[in-house]
């Protein structure tokens, strides 16, 4: 695998940006995009545009089986049994706002309880605050080990007979971790509770297969996979999506509409409320190929080999104090140094072309728990070389002269 | 056949002049069909006989000439048929519509399967296929005896 | 005004569609996109692409500026007093979703009334009829009159002491009947109701003023206003965005996160949850500034001129039933042929390559009003000429030919 | 002025030595503030006089450079002012880093301008503008005596 010809199909990096080469270091943020896709959102405006699904002209029936064929193509990539549990949201955020809504009304009482971990993303613990607050019921966190790893055991010992679902990371955008899913899916399920993977972080770099994970929900987020901006997935087994009630309501997801009463329409429809972002949608389906074009064992292989030459560099930089040490890692390092404040880092990193990210990165519990208030985190995607790791560490070199640090 | 062909024949004429519409009194299976697109209803009444043939079969409902043309010769085409025929019949239909031009089925003549390919070109009008199909997966509902109303599937 | 010239500036009118120049009159849908919206969002892409807000490097600041570029763009464009009024949504549905999900856990209880009209749109009614099942209020429906219109008086009969909001159309995608809105925001204020209006189908075509018209809320589609699908505007006074609980939970919305509660952002990204539809944003300020570029003044004359031009045809085309007769109205004309169903309409009219829809449009209440199940709609945008009126009415000839009538 | 010499002039001296760190007994004024966005917390105390004139100011907290610099040049100018002409300086100062590179104020001598006008350089990284304007808005609240934590604006 040529990462210097796959690194082409990025437009981004033809230019200079401030008169630097590029070193894009944030994917874990959001993936810059590949020519492909941007194309496939040119090409469908151009010639191709309108709404899917409610007209019958030439081409709203073509939009709508383009459309219908992105579902597909998620579908088989994940493995997912039935394309009707392939539900398309705005972003991640949204599918798990959209579980947390619409299992919290059926399922959660008083009393009951939410299992989440200290690794949790805000956007898979503010939704589930909500309930806590109108239902009065109990967030617990599974607690984090000294490597910055949730281990089966710490999911263990906070099930009660009150927990009544588990939404947990898939892999950590602060430590890396990744998270042993199925055997939690297997323990949630032998206690019958159902299980949320917030897949963020997981599904642009690891295969992941919802047949052999056997979870009950998946959160995709488009952008962070190569794609558009404004385009989520919400995998759920077919029959939480035939129980539970509709979240959004509007255009596309009815039935039958009386002025006494409303029936809604079948899946996936119910949970596709108004016009979609369709020619996101579109467009993803061109994310998926490229990913499936250069194969996902050899984006893994590839970052893999990426995050060990980085925590090689920085281990040796001893300034550097790279946050958790997880043995099952995807490539994201987060890390400090003494006396250089993460933001400050950013800045003079970015100064030099190297985009890194700082801050808490949505994870306050986590950095509550670090006693930190923010840390700097470098993230790789398929384009990023060795050579950006080793601007990388310059850039950092730079920073400790301008703060005086040896 | 391009759709004004299409139109202009079999479909205008049974669209027009449905067969078999109206409600008989003794049927003793029957099932109800809902399009949520374009609204259109149908419900179709029919009698098994103790030999599981379709004795009668009518439907009722409204909607465009290409659901009522369909139902019109789906009633054409069952009566008088087993009920493990007729389920034949509607199987073979429904690959028919989404999957490939040719009916492929042994128990119909060759006059009836050309009269029922009439219905082939609506499948380069995806949302027009629910059209076609509402009045077999309703057929398909009432002999399974289901009390759930048919809504045409994505 | 050159409408040739415009029109060029729309790339899909470039090719012919299955052999045939595009009529395209399904505006009312979704409008077809200028050049200069889709280049806008392929160079955001291709250069200047990074999520935003989250950031400190060069690509994330850029970004955020130009994506509070468009709410500024967008405030001035609707004369909001506070660019924090303008929120960012996936679309109209989720703008009203919003409001009636966050005004109703507040504001609604048992026996309460909400107060929408017969000519509201799906996006209109379910979630409104979500709250009538999670608390028990009723939807009250004020009636159209012969014309299919709304009037003050039809909303003044409906009000009674347990009206707690209205929630009404601008402009009807069936009927394109104009409603009285300020008259009727006057009455609802002077009985201490807000107003949530739906602006589907005014803001592309109708000047808009929310200190004139003085509303509470206001929903916006971006696909209908010549911009990316995805992308939708809520506008609401800040004292709403203030008091109302937050929408979505996640990223982005909060203030501090802790363990045992959480306290959420500023205006307006307490109600934009995880990553937002960025480049959908960007592209969005486009639109309006092509919108502004022709001068909404323009697009209304033009519009108002090819809708008599078009009522005036299929008039004279006897067969042809034309759905309500509003006075004050906007590009829509539905109609009926008796003894052609309209989906036949649209799929004979299509061979043609003239687009319009046919369906309840989404206003199954308003059909069920008028006894039809469906009808047929064209609608009208810039790009629209009195020839594409002709060729619409010389398909409906075809048609009538087609199925022998006279 | 690039950020890099801003780094290094004042902003390393001032970040890395903040004057008027910590808390006096006497303050009758005190406000705090939070930047979401990084998880800097500032919390500004002082002693307005009978006279309205700030006798004393300190702060505690902790943050990057820019913040930690910007809260303690901000103890240097307005320590020994009146209280008008502390709000005089605030908005100045964020007029400054907002919207143009010059200082115009009055009240500051030439000398303290110039430090001042050293943090405009964080105008190019609004993100960072954030930082630079934490404290001042904290003594803004702490004058108003607002019992709200200052969250720092979009
Ligand atoms: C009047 C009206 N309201 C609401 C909507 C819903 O808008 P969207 O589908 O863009 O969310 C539409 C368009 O579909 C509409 O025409
Ligand atoms: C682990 C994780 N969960 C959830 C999210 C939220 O995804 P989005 O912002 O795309 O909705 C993100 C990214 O921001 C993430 O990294």
């Amino acid at each position: 695998m040529n990462i210097e010809n796959i690194k082409k199909e990025f437009p981004i990096f033809d230019d200079k940006v401030q008169n630097n080469d590029l070193v894009y270091l944030d994917s874990a943020n959001s993936a810059q995009k590949p020519k492909m896709v941007v194309d496939r959102i040119y090409d469908f405006y151009t010639k191709e545009f309108s709404n899917v699904g409610r007209s019958v002209h030439y081409l709203a029936v073509a939009a709508t089986n383009l459309y219908e064929n992105t579902r597909t193509t998620v579908q088989k990539y994940i493995n997912a049994k039935d394309k009707n549990e392939i539900v398309f949201t705005k972003g991640a955020t949204e599918a798990i706002n959209l579980v947390a809504n619409t299992y919290g009304q059926k399922y959660l009482n008083e009393g009951d309880e939410v299992l989440i971990t200290e690794l949790e993303h805000h956007s898979n613990y503010v939704p589930w605050h909500f309930l806590r607050k109108a239902k009065n019921i109990k967030i617990k966190f599974a607690e984090i080990n000294n490597e910055g790893e949730i281990t089966l055991e710490s999911i263990k010992e906070k099930i009660t007979s009150k927990t009544k679902i588990i939404s947990i990371t898939h892999l950590s955008n602060v430590t890396g971790a990744i998270l042993p899913i199925k055997e939690i899916v297997n323990l949630a399920h032998s206690k019958n509770i159902p299980v949320l993977v917030d897949g963020c972080q997981s599904a642009p770099h690891l295969k992941i297969d919802m047949q052999d994970l056997d979870c009950d929900f998946y959160a995709i987020s488009g952008h962070k996979m190569y794609g558009p901006t404004g385009i989520g997935v919400l995998y759920a087994k077919k029959k939480w999506l035939e129980d539970l009630p509709p979240y959004q309501g509007g255009g596309g997801m009815i039935g039958e509409v009386k002025k006494e009463g409303i029936s809604y329409g079948d899946l996936p429809n119910k949970y596709e409320a108004g016009t979609m972002a369709t020619a996101q949608v579109i467009a993803f389906n061109e994310s998926i190929k490229f990913i499936q074009k250069v194969g996902i064992e050899n984006i893994e292989k590839h970052e893999k080999e990426l995050m060990n030459y980085g925590l090689e560099t920085l281990r040796k930089n001893n300034s550097v104090n790279i946050i958790g040490n997880p043995k099952e890692r995807g490539g994201v390092i987060s890390f400090t140094i003494e006396g250089i404040h993460p933001h400050d880092i950013a800045t003079i990193l970015d100064e030099d072309g190297v985009a890194i990210r700082a801050g808490h990165h949505c994870c306050q519990i986590l950095h509550d728990k670090l006693k930190l208030t923010s840390t700097a985190r470098a993230s790789f995607g398929i384009y990023n070389t060795k050579d950006d790791i080793d601007k990388l560490n310059k850039s950092l070199e730079n920073c400790k002269k301008i703060f005086n640090l040896k | 056949m391009n759709l004004k062909e299409l139109y202009q024949e079999i479909i205008l004429d049974h669209g027009k002049n449905p067969r078999n519409l109206g409600k008989f009194d003794n049927y003793n299976k029957d099932a109800k069909g809902h399009n949520p697109l374009c609204g259109d209803d149908v419900h179709v009444y029919l009698r098994l006989n103790e030999n599981k043939k379709v004795d009668d079969i009518t439907f009722e409902g409204k909607g465009c000439a290409i659901s009522m043309a369909s139902a019109s010769i789906m009633t054409e085409m069952v009566r008088g048929k087993e009920e493990i025929e007729v389920k034949e019949i509607i199987t073979d239909f429904l690959k028919m519509i989404k999957e490939k031009d040719e009916l492929n089925n042994n128990i119909l003549k060759e006059d009836e399967k050309t009269k029922l390919m009439s219905l082939s070109g609506v499948k380069q009008y995806p949302m027009r296929v629910k059209c076609a199909t509402l009045s077999w997966h309703t057929l398909s509902s009432a002999l399974e005896n289901s009390q759930e109303v048919v809504k045409t599937e994505k």
